[in-house]
């Protein structure tokens, strides 16, 4: 496992693993969105990274036709770019719970819900 | 790859996880949200380094500024210590 | 703090096995281009006029996704502002602008808003495109937002906009499936590539795109930063 | 025929033109989610009817398969689109008189919109779009009733759900990587000999961002919570619609791509373990739409045992057994929770003051989910009884014997408190009151005379079968 295998897979899934853990170990309902935010970012970062070629050049033939470059996989950035959408999607949601929470009950701490079983 | 890229990469890695541990630790909620901040800041650098400069630019606009917003507007209504 | 560790310890175990199986299986940056992505990757420009192969993928042969990923926002922006109607609570003040954020933020947002119509017409020449751009767009709100004190806009402009933007890209879409038997699928010519008016159909979407996502995001700050709008 | 890209289409059009038809009329956005969910079923239906069993490939963007997405319409997904529209119809009509604010419509139709995708689509990654678009609004109307259980019941859902989300997403580029394309057939095709390691990673990825929504063993503690705090025709969504949905794109996969030993035993342990532990949970429960939640998970977790019993033994009547206790489970799900709504709030299993008819409806429902006799659900259950007898499973047979007599019991025990207390006239919703006597009539009907469901069963089982054709039809171009 080189250096560049390291920070690029293992940063991502570092972060997964970190936004995993701010979810399980926090008490506080704003912090489990932070948690799930970072966890959004380690998931793009992993994608975009499986796609790199080595000594590829990003997907746009901007001297077009006279050039035509060795490219990384357009995909997986295609997809992450609707993936991080669809991150923000999810925080806009969960902030909005997390203020109505704050107004029925007082606090955002999970352990002083106490309407049901967490 | 450059020998730069890679060195200036180690130490972006080095910043975020440091990013993660403050943001894990803090009992200051607006401190965790700019930590999560630099972290989206930092995956946009990443996106640039992999050849992905619209990801790239999707992520800095989205995760560095809008989530940023998004975050301290709503951490008006639910204060910023973690305890209460 | 020892579940903390405990925690720590374990989902790191498993962070490694993931990481090992992983580079294992993808070395990093050994890829070789198979299946579609060679396929875009060769015929992408021929097929669509665009140079930038992501925006191709993204506009049309995954458009379908790209116009379920708007609907995301769009519903994302419906649900938080349905969550918020009606909340009663105390909010701490943003702190009093001063004189230079004040005058400093009346005449950058517009210099950011011409930023982002220029991410998103360009789309298809240079990385960005309706995404980044109509985010751009809502920071410019943003920093009005929080720079001007008592800064409002009409809410009905917002409202019009994004039905607009919205029912228009549908419409486009429906222009494809009468004009080539394909929902969202290419009805113009894709012109010179590397030319500002080029590439078919895709400025027009970035360019709906980026109109309905910068309104939606603007109202949703609006939203947020207001405590949700009366019913 | 109409082209079934219309139906998605259409949805969205009118979701987003709901700003504006809220401003021209306060009644139009309730009709436009009538309208919508009811030519959706006409679509579907007459797709059914007509269409021979070769699956139809309708393609977006203008490119065949691989390279563009495509809708795979096939008699198993139409069975489905028809079960979830149906459902959409029914909501549509009973609550047409309720006010409320356009957005709440937009999140209604949207959901309907997620539904109908992740039936339809073709493609991996569109199925995740779809996934997201169903999963979000779900959060959304589970959290629509503004009180503390909805409310918590809600935010516990995102966080999971979208915990689950993620690694779907992993799981499906973990797919891709592995064999350059998203299309579902063409990834079935190329994975159809060599499954490497990484595939059944990528499989336990997929699997488990499924299982939050099916309502599955851990993932589901959320769901009691929705199902308690939710209005009625909320959970009425959760336990027919959207769980159903979900239920589909777990066969599709798991049939197509991870069509392997490892992933049935896997949901065999998964759905035993939600099925006992929901049934014994519902049988502790004071509060009953709690207890018919519990009830809820419990039934997906026993169709989902049977599905990976034909996955087992590959037995063609396990798989006809689970699709028949999900479409008995739907409709009785339905009639029993919008039937909540002619009880008091906050009805506990004691409830003895109802009115006779919804009494009786509440009755009908709860003997087809046991699967009494002459009810649709006594034909599901007895078909899962005489598999596991006929392949010699006698633990399993005498567990699940077991477990359906906990499950008769706590119904029951609610069925005689019913009939025991004194009658109160309460005023009927006269849409509602339709809608219910329309699906009691179906349970107990069919019940007596299948013929008209298994037949269409069968077909959609026939098409789901043959995989061979399946993939060489879509995947054929490459």
């Amino acid at each position: 496992m080189n250096i560049e295998s390291l920070i690029f897979y293992g940063v991502p899934i570092y972060l997964i693993v970190m936004g995993i853990l701010v979810i399980l170990t926090t008490k506080n309902l704003f912090k489990m969105l932070l948690g799930l935010s970072i966890m959004d970012s380690g998931i793009n970062i992993l994608i975009v990274a499986l796609g790199y070629i080595k000594g590829a050049t990003a997907p746009i033939y901007s001297r077009y036709p006279e050039v035509f470059e060795k490219v990384v996989d357009p995909v997986p950035q295609a997809l992450v770019l609707t993936a991080i959408v669809i991150g923000i999607a999810f925080l806009g949601l969960g902030l909005a719970l997390v203020i109505r929470i704050k107004e029925k009950y007082g606090t955002v701490n999970v352990e002083k819900l106490k309407e049901l079983k967490w | 790859m450059s020998e730069a890229v890679v060195i200036f990469s180690v130490v972006l890695a080095l910043l975020v996880v440091l990013a993660t541990f403050i943001l894990w630790l803090t009992k200051d909620l607006l401190i965790g949200v700019l930590s999560s901040a630099v972290i989206s800041l930092v995956a946009s650098i990443f996106f640039l380094i992999l050849q992905a400069p619209d990801v790239a630019i999707t992520e800095a606009s989205v995760g560095a500024a809008l989530t940023t917003g998004f975050f301290i507007f709503a951490l008006k209504y639910v204060g910023r210590r973690e305890d209460d | 703090m020892i579940r903390k560790v405990l925690y720590f310890l374990i989902l790191i175990a498993f962070g490694f096995f993931i990481l090992s199986a992983l580079s294992a299986y993808f070395p990093f940056g050994e890829n070789v281009l198979t299946g579609v992505a060679r396929y875009y990757t060769e015929k992408g420009v021929k097929d669509l006029g665009g140079i930038n192969i992501v925006t191709s993928v993204v506009t049309i042969y995954r458009g379908f996704d790209t116009l379920g990923e708007v609907t995301v926002l769009f519903l994302s922006v419906t649900a938080l502002a349905f969550t918020l109607v009606g909340l009663k609570v105390e909010k701490a003040k943003l702190p009093k602008p001063t004189l230079i954020m004040e005058t400093g933020g009346r005449y950058l947002a517009p210099l950011i808003i011409l930023f982002g119509a220029y991410v998103f017409l360009h789309g298809h020449l240079t990385p960005g495109g309706g995404f980044p751009g109509g985010v751009i767009i809502a920071t410019s709100f943003l920093l009005l937002l929080v720079t001007q004190e008592n800064y409002r806009f009409k809410k009905f402009h917002i409202t019009t906009t994004e039905v607009l933007a919205g029912t228009l890209y549908v419409l486009v879409g429906l222009l494809g499936l009468y004009y080539v038997k394909s929902f969202l699928g290419n009805f113009l010519k894709t012109g010179k590539p590397g030319y500002l008016v080029s590439a078919g159909i895709i400025p027009i979407i970035y360019i709906l795109i980026g109109f309905k996502v910068g309104s939606e995001m603007t109202s949703a700050l609006n939203n947020l930063k207001e405590g949700g709008d009366e019913h | 025929m109409v082209n079934p890209i219309l139906i998605i289409a259409l949805l969205l059009l009118f979701a987003f033109l709901m700003p504006l038809l809220g401003l021209l009329h306060r009644r139009l956005p309730a009709f436009a989610t009538l309208i919508l969910p009811a030519f959706n079923l006409y679509v579907a239906v007459n797709h059914f009817l007509k269409m021979d069993f070769i699956p139809v490939v309708i393609k977006t963007g203008g490119f065949r398969p691989p390279f563009g997405i495509n809708l795979a319409v096939d008699h198993f997904s139409l069975f489905f689109l028809i079960l979830v529209n149906a459902i959409g119809v029914f909501i549509a009509l009973s609550y047409l008189l309720e006010e409320q604010d356009y957005r709440f419509h937009i999140l209604f139709l949207l959901n309907l919109l997620g539904a109908s995708g992740i039936i339809l689509t073709g493609d991996l990654f569109n199925s995740f779009v779809f996934l997201e678009i169903l999963a979000i609004s779900s959060y959304a109307l589970a959290g629509s009733r503004k009180e503390k259980p909805a409310l918590e019941g809600a935010i516990k859902y995102l966080i999971i759900g979208s915990i689950g989300a993620s690694f779907y997403l992993l799981g499906v580029f973990i797919l891709y990587k592995v064999t350059g394309t998203l299309n579902i057939a063409d990834i079935a095709l190329k994975l159809q000999n060599a499954k490497s390691g990484i595939v059944y990673l990528a499989g336990m990825f997929m699997l488990v961002g499924l299982f939050v929504e099916t309502e599955l063993f851990p993932l589901n503690t959320w769901a009691p919570d929705v199902y308690q705090g939710a209005y009625n025709r909320i959970a009425v969504q959760f336990s027919s619609l959207i769980s159903k949905a979900a239920i589909y794109l777990l066969f599709r996969i798991t049939f197509l791509i991870f069509d392997d030993p490892l992933f049935y035993k896997l949901l065999l342990v998964v759905g035993l373990l939600t099925f006992v532990v929901a049934e014994f949970n519902a049988l502790a429960q004071k509060d009953l739409k709690r207890m018919l939640g519990y009830s809820s998970i419990g039934q997906m977790g026993l169709a989902v045992l049977a599905f990976a019993l034909y996955g087992m033994i590959s037995h063609p009547e396990a798989f006809f057994a689970a699709t028949l206790l999900i479409v008995n489970h739907a409709i009785a799900k339905a009639l029993l929770f919008a039937n909540m709504d002619n009880m008091s709030e906050n009805a506990t299993i004691d409830i003895r003051s109802v009115n006779p008819f919804s009494s009786l409806m509440f009755a009908i429902g709860a003997l087809s989910v046991m699967g009494f006799p002459f009810t649709l659900g006594f034909w599901a259950k007895i078909e899962i009884l005489g598999i596991l007898l006929r392949t010699n499973l006698l633990f399993l047979f005498f567990l699940i014997i077991l477990i359906f007599m906990v499950e008769a019991f706590y119904y029951f025990r609610v069925i005689t408190n019913l009939f025991r207390g004194e009658t109160v006239c309460r005023r009927l919703n006269p849409l509602l009151a339709f809608s219910l006597v329309v699906f009691s009539i179906f349970l107990v009907y069919q019940g007596f005379y299948p013929i008209f469901t298994f037949s269409w069963l069968n077909r959609a089982l026939n098409a789901l079968l043959n995989k061979a054709i399946y993939i060489s039809i879509i995947a054929g171009g490459l």
